[in-house]
């Protein structure tokens, strides 16, 4: 199995100001195994794209703690003090994107799709500066397209090959960061055999994926703890 | 305000809601609409990528990959469906929800709606809430009459900052329901014992009235 | 089963010069007995969005030969020698859009987005008279979102309150043009209860879909043949 | 062309193809290559919205709802997934395809592919071909030297319409192995004993040449 790598080799695909693609809803759907080896490691500068900032000190928010961060890219920061109070310090940058528009951005950054026209946040802060265009009759927004250096995602099972499928809303985002990174690296609870999903259940075909990493996290009363 | 306010807010947003409709709550009032929906058949919709938010597990049955948007523990009803966030927000953005409910700092005469950030403060969170605005078939304000402060919530002008030009169609407070117009807001209902003159004298803005007896 | 009609139900939705989008590659993942019931119709002037126009004298083939069509919307239209036919005497407007192009327009028509800026085919013919953005340094043209007043689509399985599965390859553009049509209706092979669809599975939810018809059509040895 | 050409210019294609690429083949020569991979493997995409074909079902097991994007029956590969026309074309358009393998009509000598139409007649058909020339990481034309009318496929100017700015990164024919850079086409290898003469007449264009020996 090429495609298996050891959660600290991920560290090998990053580069200080890099920008990453960080899976998960929350803590749900968050690849915590590798977002550890980051918060452990000396990198900085990273951008980061992720629906939120973790919680205060656990997933992403631990990168914040550790200093790895420059900025935060995403729709909702509110519930992580630590991120409110490092942006009041201006020790981190953030932009505050529509929830929509950050997963359409991405999905167009993975799909060779330049840039989009929404209608969400029109005549809004957010529009604040953004190119409008009227199309039939209604008012859009031009958003760009996001794409990331790396991508680190979470999935509940992979095949040896690197299809993968999600969690129930552990889903979220992570399809669409495995397809707009140059390096995707997932991390899973499980690796079965090639052919044991059906085809027709892939959500996210083997192509868009380039490693793999086993889970530290075992879920435990419907939550993941630390295995060892 | 005490919770038989919030209940009553919830009931009436309810008789709104069409047998069927497929339905996304935000957080406040909104989250109590499924205690109170008394065999009415809707579909929830969660942000986070599903279709049929069922009851509150037990403890036993938690799954933290198994959320609302509030990142609370959910179950699926039958018939549920999971997809990704960008496929969420075709629902949302693409105008296939046909019913929003959502809380407002603020709404306009208008029923362009503010819920999203406080001037003045860090604006740090906005989530959901423009998609939503911007897609939903129709938007109904579930709100408290007036902020903490006894702040009017239906107001002459926006001062809290916008959340999209698309207005709301129905606001619901302890108070009174409220049709927007273009010329207006309309109120088609009293749904508490208050005289005409005090909700005038606590409401923001001017009003015309329509009410059935 | 309130979404269960008759396929001839399907014509009250449709009014002449419409606009249908219709799922399917070739003959594949096409609705057929609701294709039947538009060729035995007298509706007019309808526009047809769908990749091809199905075969001479099948699926779309038949609306073709029956004369209900103003206007094809689709990316390969060679294959079908009655189209090329009416289209050089004049009687068949085409419009020709690269396969891409055609899946994405149709997902941003269901998505409220209003267009969108697509690599593909900059500087060609297909580009001529399009918007031309530089995004990052690449070339891009603008593309506008397609919309339809009816879609119909085809589907393997459907439960009952309409959450819907594909065949293979017969998925397609089904799942798309359930999003961006005014009135959806899928033909489906089977329908099962609710709850027998692992909602991990759903391709299209069923708040997409406003009507369920029970095909005509068999599969035998692979193909399908209409069963009575 | 006789089959032996057709078949050589697929191996020699196939040379091309890393271990455990993603690829996409069009239609004409591009087809033969499953049958020549010996033993590498590849995993095949197809347009309509699958990534891992199979080889070809026996009669019995043939599924109209199971084709290639030329509506030829298949099966699927171990590890094979489904998926609809927008996503595939994420694939295809997004840059994942390691290598699409194209016919052509006329390459020119930067590598700028005509593929989908001839002047003059009516243009029906454009499939995927466009995206595939906009996204693919590599793009190899498999073609015969020149057209059935004898006319060169390498010319120094498209008459054909052009199927995108992206170029081609290499030409394969049965006599030639072209890659193509910013001053024009290399040939890198011969694949007949034709002489640097006679392949210079049949081709439209001047190149430079970079042989092994």
């Amino acid at each position: 199995m090429k495609k298996l790598i050891k959660s600290s080799d991920t560290l090998d695909f990053i580069k200080d100001g890099d920008t990453l693609l960080v899976g998960g809803f929350g803590l749900s759907g968050t690849p915590l195994t590798l977002l550890d080896e980051i918060a452990d490691s000396n990198k900085k500068d990273l951008t980061v794209v992720s629906n939120n900032l973790g919680e205060a000190g656990r997933g992403l928010g631990k990168l914040l703690l550790a200093g790895n961060l420059k900025k935060a890219v995403g729709s909702y920061f509110t519930t992580n003090r630590d991120a409110v109070e490092a942006w009041n310090r201006g020790e981190l940058e953030i932009e505050l994107v529509p929830q929509g528009t950050l997963a359409e951005a991405i999905r167009c950054g993975g799909a060779g799709i330049g840039g989009f026209y929404t209608k969400t946040a029109v005549g809004t802060k957010i529009a604040d500066g953004k190119e409008e265009k009227v199309i039939d009759g209604e008012r859009y927004i031009f958003e760009k397209a996001i794409k990331g250096d790396v991508a680190i995602i979470k999935s509940l099972k992979a095949d040896t090959l690197g299809n993968l499928i999600y969690d129930h809303t552990g889903r979220n985002f992570n399809p669409l960061m495995a397809t707009a990174a140059k390096t995707v690296i997932a991390e899973v609870d499980e690796i079965v055999e090639a052919g044991e999903i059906d085809p027709h259940h892939v959500v996210t075909p083997h192509l868009f994926v380039d490693y793999l990493v086993e889970s530290k996290y075992v879920k435990k009363g419907g939550v993941y703890v630390e295995s060892v | 305000m005490n919770q038989s306010d919030r209940v009553k807010i919830a009931k009436r947003v309810v008789e709104e809601l069409p047998e069927g409709a497929v339905v996304n709550l935000g957080v406040g009032i909104p989250t109590l609409i499924p205690d109170y929906l008394d065999g009415k058949k809707v579909y929830l919709q969660s942000e986070n990528g599903l279709l049929g938010i069922g009851p509150t597990p037990d403890e036993e049955h938690v799954n933290m990959d198994l959320i609302s948007a509030s990142k609370k523990p959910i179950t699926m009803d039958t018939g549920a469906s999971l997809f990704d966030s960008a496929d969420s927000f075709v629902v949302i953005r693409g105008g296939h929800v046909d019913a929003a409910v959502l809380g407002a700092l603020q709404v306009d005469r208008y029923g362009e709606i503010a819920n999203w950030a406080v001037p003045g403060k860090k604006i740090l969170g906005v989530g959901g809430a423009m998609d939503l605005v911007a897609g939903a078939k129709k938007i109904i304000i579930a709100s408290t009459h007036q902020a903490k402060n006894n702040q009017p919530k239906l107001v002459e002008k926006l001062t809290f900052p916008s959340s999209g030009v698309r207005k709301a169609e129905m606001l619901v407070t302890e108070h009174a329901v409220f049709k927007f117009t273009e010329d207006g807001p309309v109120l088609i209902e009293k749904l508490s014992d208050i005289s005409m003159a005090e909700l005038r004298e606590i409401t923001g803005t001017e009003f015309k009235e329509k009410i059935k007896i």
